[in-house]
């Protein structure tokens, strides 16, 4: 049988790059983290699961369905600002001094990791009243970035990963943010326990590969400074 | 004066019919099952698409050409063969529903109808809950109460008793005479037609084969036995 | 249970739309079933199956689209931005709008199927009568059809309520005027509070239990069921 | 426009999913119908409440639910444990069993209908000429309901083409087990492959309208609509 | 013989009938409008909760005590006052279903009845195509194709041509009297019962007040004047 693993929508497309270098069958399904967090624990048939965000691999260990040793950080996602409307974008406040009350495009802080750190990069450098901008919320990143891709929304705090190397969008259209200015967005991966746990560990180490690690890096990630 | 001119058709039926119709007094039309009666009512109406030919009453044409009087507009009263009440309404709400093209409602006349017919006890009933000839006199009661200027009647009396039915010919008759109203009456029983009708049609297959006063049309009927038989 | 402000807020909220959807979807219904149920055209087939489109596109790419035609570009969106109502994704007005996209089939089939089989009869008895198209169809169309009506505003009403797909995509999950109950409840999901999303849930449920409950009991009288009929 | 291979999986899984469903939805609102649309039972209101329910609840909740109630577990998880089918969530028979729940409602609802406008009289025509309670009830109700089995049947199948927040929530996103047609092209719109989702989309409608056309073209002829009915 | 005595409540109404009625030969029930026939032919059929009472037919127990034959058990025929078609079977299939109770189509007997009452041209037809008159004399065939042990008729022949009305009569009198066959014969026409029936029921307001020999009854009636207007 194939390894199954679950991913987090936004480390989805990364992990199809990857996986196409992986000598072995796999099959991904994706779906928000808590999603699959809900799926796992009602007995999903996955081996292995990327999370968008430490607290749910944890939760999975302390209910004893993860190996508790393989709880570690895979990736480190960086946020990036996506104003399509803006020539040479180079800080957050030409969104504002381009247009009155902008509609800002983030994921949902309260669930999605990228949105909880666009959230605070907001904070931080725009101001908590809404009546600077106009605050809309999508399911996850990728919507994010739909809202303002359709011209819905004026700009975005979005996944660097989704930007990078995408031929259609130039680059002046987006920037990366300083990762100082929001909490780390870090992403975790268990081996759940499962009869397959042994192709489990042989797709984690894959993961925890130099050469693997080092191709995050080129996709947008920043890579955990130590490794298990 | 009725002028009807018209060719209607219906599946392989077809009805074409010329002809005058007095506008005074009661005119029967008769003849066997399935030659066409109930269509011609139904034309007359404007309840059937008409193929070619004109239809005027009085003066006023009801179908042309051209253009058609929209059915609500002719001033009709329409005792259906079947099914001549409107079933979400009583029988007191439809004896009301008849009389929306007067200002008020005729309380005296409605009184009147409501004794000759007996309705007295039905007023609160659904026409679900009448028997068929209960049905039947609650139909005629609406059909008389919209102060029709043409009635049509398809065998109305089918499912009464003799009694009944003679005190209600006698207020048909009169009715017809005294409030110059025309009234074309379909009829399988000609002993009824004998006794109420002023004029006589006979229709066959979709033609009209006989016309005239009553007695004349009898008198000269080809088959006397029809009415031998039955008186 | 101890409801907060923001299940306040998502409590009304969905109620004003379905509420206000459902009104809209029966005014834009009931016309468009009596074409459906009278025509003879033969663009009928057509319109049929073109209403019933919606209901085939997952909720969640239906909401694309209408983000897309909503948007800047799209031509509902140039729509509204020449009329000077700016653009409808994230507010309340949008939600209505898709919507009613959403549930129209639900709304039109069986007020289509009520009008059908009252039958020409009755319209003619009142025609007969004297009634003119109009009141012919209030005063006997309407009535006879009612419970056509009722399967259609529940279903409608219903219907958004539980609405999730559509709303996820083109609300943005703001507060007070896009995030409906379906949608507070996902969260609560998401952020993995089972406890309050039970209580919602338990919420929504026995409130619409109750709804329907006194929907079904005024039920009208069956006017084609009795044994003579 | 190419279909890759996981596209006609998606394509297949839906037609499979969605005719199966129906037909088994069929085959559970007949009886259910019948009862609701005859019985004198004061339990009718209670019964037509609860069956419309699923309808309100947003579809990833009602699949939240249906994942804890057929998880390991879940009373009907355990049943099936105990049956030695293992668990549904996450099979292609979970998603029938999940989908039978979330479309039941559009089912139900216009085979009612249908029952209901058939009245007493033909069933009564039909016994007195010997006909026993079964034969009346195919030779007889069966054929002057088809007009709602229709409704039904055309309102069953896109719902269950549509449906998206139950199959994403117990369906874990399989390829050719549970990734059906609107996952697979929600799935595109994610991973911000637009145009791949409007052709996927752009099929889905055209073979929709397609099959919605031929339903509606063998629609019978009206048993009540005619003239002097 | 047919044992009666059942207690029927429809809304306010109630229907007290106690009585035997002869299983050979014609019985007509004669009553104005609203008195009960229709109740009592359909409680007879099964067709109408019985408050209490029983029925037998030839010593078999229709509706007793404890329990009730089912309607489609009981091998009759019944001509409904309207609507005894079933509309989505065109004619000719109306005829068939008819005939379900026989192992095979009487194809002769068929064939006759469809002469006599003119069916030829109407067996492609649907219900909703013909007229009421048609539709009546399909009733007519079904009933009798369906091979009854007793036979149910509420004014079975309330719009049909005398002509044809003479014929249809004559061939129930022959049918009644050689095939062992109870005819109960709803009429409101006093002149037909006296020709066609054997014997007479009178109800009036839910109860039976005379019954006999058709003559005696009709001789006896209070107030001959309902015979002689209408003969
Ligand atoms: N559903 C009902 N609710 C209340 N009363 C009813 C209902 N159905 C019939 N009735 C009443 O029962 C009585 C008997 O009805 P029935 O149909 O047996 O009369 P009938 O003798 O056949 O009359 P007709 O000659 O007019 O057909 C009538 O007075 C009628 O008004
Ligand atoms: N929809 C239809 N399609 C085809 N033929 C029809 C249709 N409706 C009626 N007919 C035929 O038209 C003819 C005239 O019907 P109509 O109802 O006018 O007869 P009628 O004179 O009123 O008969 P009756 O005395 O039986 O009521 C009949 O032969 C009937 O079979
Ligand atoms: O994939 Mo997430 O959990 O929407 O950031
Ligand atoms: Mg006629
Ligand atoms: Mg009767």
């Amino acid at each position: 049988a194939p390894l199954r693993i679950a991913v987090a929508s936004n480390f989805y497309p990364t992990l199809q790059t990857l996986v196409a270098e992986y000598p072995f069958p796999v099959v991904l399904s994706h779906a928000s983290s808590g999603k699959l967090y809900a799926q796992i624990k009602q007995g999903a048939p996955f081996e292995l699961f990327l999370s968008a965000d430490m607290q749910k691999p944890r939760k999975l260990v302390e209910l004893g369905l993860a190996e508790p040793s393989s709880l570690a950080i895979y990736a480190r996602g960086q946020l990036a600002l996506f104003a399509p409307g803006i020539e040479r974008l180079t800080s957050l406040q030409q969104v504002f001094t381009a247009q009155q009350s902008p509609t800002i495009a983030i994921a949902n802080p309260r669930f999605a990791p990228y949105g909880a750190a666009a959230q605070s990069f907001l904070f931080k450098h725009a101001s908590k009243k809404s009546d600077m901008y106009k605050l809309v919320m999508a399911e996850n990143v990728s919507q994010a970035l739909l809202y303002v891709a359709s011209g819905n929304a004026d700009a975005g705090l979005v996944a660097y990963s989704q930007l990078i190397d995408k031929t259609d969008i130039p680059s002046s259209q987006f920037m990366l943010l300083p990762e100082t200015d929001y909490p780390a967005i870090e992403q975790g991966i268990v081996i759940l326990k499962n009869e397959n746990t042994e192709k489990g560990k042989q797709f984690y180490r894959f993961i925890f590969s130099a050469a693997t690690q080092s191709r995050l890096t080129k996709l947008g990630y920043l890579i955990p400074e130590s490794s298990p | 004066m009725l002028d009807i001119d018209i060719c209607v058709r219906q599946g392989r039926f077809q009805l074409n019919i010329q002809t005058c119709i007095a506008d005074t007094g009661i005119t029967a039309i008769y003849g066997p099952s399935g030659c066409g009666k109930t269509t011609l009512l139904r034309a007359i109406a404007g309840l059937m698409p008409i193929q070619t030919g004109s239809i005027q009453f009085r003066q006023v044409c009801w179908h042309g050409q051209r253009d058609s009087m929209p059915v609500h507009r002719r001033r009709l009263g329409y005792v259906f063969q079947e099914n001549s009440l409107l079933r979400h309404l009583n029988v007191a709400q439809n004896l009301a529903f008849a009389q929306q093209r007067q200002p008020q409602l005729d309380t005296g006349y409605q009184q009147e109808l409501i004794e000759l017919l007996g309705l007295q006890e039905l007023l609160k009933r659904y026409p679900t809950e009448l028997s068929l000839g209960e049905q039947q006199r609650v139909a005629i009661a609406c059909a008389l109460l919209s102060k029709p200027q043409l009635l049509l009647m398809d065998e109305p009396l089918a499912s009464l008793d003799s009694e009944r039915k003679q005190r209600i010919l006698q207020h048909l008759k009169h009715r017809s005479e005294n409030f110059n109203l025309p009234i074309l009456y379909v009829s399988h029983h000609l002993g009824e037609i004998a006794t109420l009708a002023d004029h006589l049609l006979i229709i066959e297959d979709g033609a009209l084969i006989k016309q005239g006063p009553v007695n004349t049309v009898i008198n000269a009927m080809a088959k006397p036995a029809l009415i031998t038989v039955e008186d | 249970m101890t409801l907060t402000t923001a299940d306040m807020d998502a409590i009304w909220l969905t109620i004003k739309l379905a509420s206000i959807v459902t009104l809209i979807l029966l005014m834009i219904a009931t016309p468009l079933a009596l074409w459906l149920a009278f025509t003879r055209s033969h663009l009928r087939v057509w319109v049929s199956s073109f209403v019933a489109l919606p209901l085939v596109l997952p909720p969640t790419v239906l909401g694309f689209y209408l983000l897309i035609g909503m948007g800047p570009e799209g031509p509902l969106g140039q729509l509204t931005q020449t009329l000077g109502i700016g653009l409808l994704p994230f507010t309340f007005a949008g939600l209505v709008i898709a919507s009613l996209f959403y549930s129209l089939p639900f709304v039109v089939q069986p007020i289509q199927q009520a009008f059908e089989q009252v039958g020409q009869r009755p319209l003619e008895v009142a025609a007969i009568m004297g009634a003119s198209p109009m009141k012919r169809f209030i005063s006997v169309l309407l009535p006879l059809s009612m419970r056509g009506f009722l399967s259609a505003a529940i279903l409608g009403f219903a219907h958004t309520v539980g609405e999730f797909g559509v709303i996820l995509m083109i609300g943005g999950n703001i507060p007070s005027e896009t995030r409906v109950l379906s949608i507070h409840i996902y969260d609560q999901v998401e952020m993995l509070n089972y406890a309050q999303a039970h209580s919602l849930s338990a919420l929504l449920l026995l409130f619409s239990f109750f709804v329907l409950l006194i929907v079904y009991s005024m039920q009208p009288v069956r006017l084609t069921g009795g044994a003579r009929a």
